[in-house]
């Protein structure tokens, strides 16, 4: 079902855990979907991202697809980070089945809330950043097979 | 691959008794022939097919006329379900399920509901058993069918069907039950039961896939589901899955044979799981019954965490089990049965289905035990919902 | 019992290769993980059962998607028939189908009037060939579904699906056929023969009795006919077959191997039959156009003698064939097909079928040519419609 | 499917063939139902039937019971031979497929037809003999299973 890339990060994730002085912090996806992504983000003074962890509540893509992410971020500067979509994410896994390709929306919504939380926080405006959506998961349901 | 394969999933499907196989086997090279021609090389298997059916019939109590062979439980309860209302339209209307049936009954019920029926889904208790009152509630002078499972799937509880018999007896509704989950852990005498329809698969008891059989009570008329050919008098046509058909016989009969004993120790084993499980691992529940159960069945729900992850992780070690019900596994939903029980979402998505058979192990229990623990404080480290109830943030 | 078979009824099943059936005995020992689960050993089941797909789709000249397995012919002729016009019965109310059809379509059909469809029969010609006309005519604004088999299974004339495609096309009717006496008898292409849905049966290509298909072309939607899991994409639930359908898979690759060389010899063989009965025996006719029909069949009427004393004194020697359609042998209708291409019924009453596979010798032809002109003199000697006959009081 | 004895009798049928000088000759079934029997009678003097023979079109049910019908009549006289039910041909022959006892029904017929001709052409009168129905095979397809 899953790819040799999948179950390593499923296994082995990289950067779980938590920031404790966290320059931004997003958690989406609700428990009713069954699954949860947390991100949390280390900028620097140069806009860069210093360190990213995750904390992950779901299946086993959402799991790797989070932890992945966290990779794909880390030492971007905030723009950059924008850019890695759901697309690079499961690409970057070898891909996904089907009807785990919500999964990794998840984790670009995740990493969007946490920058997002990061830039209230500074009261600073994002290029192309969105705010998150309450719920970002409903609206992928519907256009899986 | 995994060396090993530690198989608790027996509730999905079942490893084939060896002597099933082999009964399938001579069929496959040597009894090939039509059973409904004319010639004896044909003729034998229409006996061979009657020896299977008088089997299955004796060991359930019944006789052989009012069996009959499907492609498996599902076709079973969708010819029961939409057979019997499909018949009795012009006298009634109204149908009574579960909320937690398989999707087979359930999606055969909400078909119904397109077909212009009303269905009433009664709702079972916080222990998984159908709620007795509110299904008394239910009756009404227009129901014509009513479809409750003997064991749920997922939990494996025992639902109360010969009350539910008792009931509605001289009211003049078809009762119908899906028992898959039944046949093959305990002695059914359908007569006893006092239903007038029964459904069984054969690959929930160490038989075949794609064969199972409808208990049809003589007397009873219900709307074929295929049309065709003269096959099991022209209400299930198409020549017949002779193999399969042999396979299931075979199967529910070697199934029973010390079954008593086997149960035992099933019990014993299962006992042993949820004994040790929940002494060892914080923040679980068992869901159902614990006494009101089949023996072959755990059902847990650790909180924080999801299933599939926890499926997957113990997939490492070659143990295979489920998540909520098998068809849903690995699907976004969480099962209705667990909803139907009364846990919220994040409960529910965290379930793990042990379920076991004869062919089950003291050293794969042991096994099972060892790697668990580790498994779920693993994933609860990775779990934003552990992390908030530890900083207080979240409830369990 | 016999001490040799002599079988000639591969109309009705056939000798499973034994190459099929080593590769079910391999699933049912060592695959038996439910297909729909998380882990591993129950994953590599679901390949299985797509690289059977796959298989199967590549021989068909169509995509795996677009084939759904099924418990046999008859419940793919079931779904197709019933499950397209109930999902477009907005759209029209008519069907067209042929005098000639299996009972799996013709029963299917019936159902359909009763649902309040109308349903055409067109007729067939002489030869057991569909009257195109008849057809032409029969087609209308409300048609939605055309059901037509591809082959005869009584006489094995092959039926004119692409032009009834053709005469359709952009007519927005669906074309199904029941193809079951075609497939693995001729290399086809499905895209090319250009139907909407089309059915095949394992059995009577050397597979297991119990599992078949339904190609569903992309796009297509009908409505299905059993409810309940997730399997087959939803529309065809129950945990699979899967010995069934890997033998299935391997049936079809292995019967078409070098099937230009086997079905050579076929023919061969049943140009020899025949000849020397048409030959050797009086008052005999050959039913079905002899040369648009698939190479295997060879239907004769034998006139003043009623088939199932014919094939019961076959039977005598070891002789397996068939009268009629397998599914009404024995039975006291004499064949809707044979009374369908107008044979008056006492000469209907006399028919004899010889179904030819790859695993027949000439050594059985000569068994058979041997053995029946006695047969059919002992019976005429019993007739009374003889005596008449010989006493020019009946017609010839 | 068929008993040891019907296939015997199926295979030797006994006393098949014609009678050339009969007393009464009795044809029934039809062609559209698949079964016709033909029986023919020699009553002697006093009333005995001294010779019967059979012929059918028919399947092996068909055949079995006509020969077994003459067996059973063979030697009795006219009334006794009025006895012989379809249930005693049937059990003469170990008994008969559900779905093959209206050949047992037609074989009675076909005797009772014989000894309606031979009474009308001897212009007597038998007691209990019923005058042949046009077709006696059509009202008992309803009750087969
Ligand atoms: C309770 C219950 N009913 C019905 C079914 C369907 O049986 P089958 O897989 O034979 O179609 C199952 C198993 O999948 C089941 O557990
Ligand atoms: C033309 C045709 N259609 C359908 C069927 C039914 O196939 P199955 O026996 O697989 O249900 C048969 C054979 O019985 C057949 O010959």
């Amino acid at each position: 079902m899953y790819s040799k890339k999948v179950m390593d990060y499923f296994m082995n994730p990289r950067n779980m855990g938590e920031i404790e002085d966290a320059s931004g912090v997003g958690t989406v996806g609700n428990a009713k979907c069954g699954d949860i992504m947390r991100i949390y983000l280390k900028v620097n003074d140069k806009g860069i991202i210093e360190d990213v962890k995750f904390k992950t509540f779901g299946c086993g893509a959402a799991i790797a697809t989070s932890s992945m992410a966290t990779e794909l971020v880390i030492g971007k500067t905030v723009e950059e980070a924008l850019t890695i979509t759901n697309k690079k994410v499961a690409e970057a896994l070898d891909g996904l089945p089907a009807n785990k390709v919500h999964c990794s929306l998840l984790a670009e919504e995740a990493i969007n809330a946490a920058l997002w939380d990061y830039a209230e926080k500074n009261h600073i405006k994002i290029k192309g950043l969105k705010k998150p959506k309450e719920d970002v998961h409903e609206e992928y349901l519907e256009v899986e097979e | 691959m995994k060396e090993k394969i530690i198989y608790f999933d027996n509730a999905a499907t079942t490893k084939m008794h060896d002597t099933v196989i082999e009964e399938m086997i001579d069929i496959y090279k040597n009894e090939y022939g039509n059973p409904s021609s004319v010639y004896d090389f044909g003729n034998r298997v229409k006996s061979i097919i009657e020896n299977a059916r008088i089997s299955l019939a004796n060991n359930l109590g019944v006789e052989p006329k009012e069996i009959y062979f499907t492609s498996g439980a599902t076709e079973a309860d969708n010819w029961a379900v939409l057979g019997a209302a499909r018949k009795l339209k012009n006298k009634g209307n109204h149908i009574i399920t579960s909320t937690i049936e398989h999707h087979a009954v359930l999606h055969s019920a909400e078909q119904l509901e397109k077909e212009g029926f009303e269905v009433t889904y009664v709702p079972v208790r916080a222990d998984g058993i159908l709620n007795f009152e509110e299904f008394k509630k239910a009756v009404r002078d227009d129901t014509i069918l009513i479809s409750v499972m003997a064991v749920n799937n997922e939990i494996g509880t025992i639902q109360p069907i010969r009350e539910i018999v008792e009931y509605v007896k001289g009211k003049n509704i078809l009762v119908h039950t899906d028992a898959v989950q039944l046949i093959g852990k305990a002695h059914v005498d359908i007569k006893e039961l006092g239903v007038d329809m029964l459904s069984l698969s054969g690959h929930k008891i160490h038989g075949p896939k794609g064969v199972g059989a409808l208990y049809i009570r003589k007397g009873v008329q219900i709307e074929n589901l295929i049309f065709g050919g003269g096959q099991e008098k022209k209400k299930r046509p198409g020549t017949e899955n002779v193999a399969g058909i042999v396979g299931l016989a075979k199967a529910l009969d070697q199934t029973l044979q010390n079954l008593d004993e086997k149960e035992d120790k099933i019990l014993e084993l299962r006992e042993y799981i949820i004994d040790n499980v929940l002494e060892r691992i914080p923040y679980v529940r068992l869901n159902g019954c614990r006494q009101n159960r089949i023996p072959g069945n755990a059902n847990f729900s650790f909180s924080f965490i999801e299933g599939e992850s926890m499926l997957l992780a113990l997939d490492m070690y070659g143990i295979c089990a489920s998540s909520g019900s098998a068809c849903t596994s690995g699907s976004l939903d969480p099962s209705h049965v667990l909803l139907g029980i009364g846990l919220p979402h994040e409960i529910a998505h965290g379930s793990l289905r042990i379920s076991i058979s004869e062919y089950s192990t003291k050293e794969e229990a042991d096994y099972l035990l060892e790697k668990l623990p580790n498994i779920i404080e693993k994933l609860r480290e990775m779990s934003p919902l552990y992390e908030d109830f530890l900083n207080k943030k979240g409830e369990y």
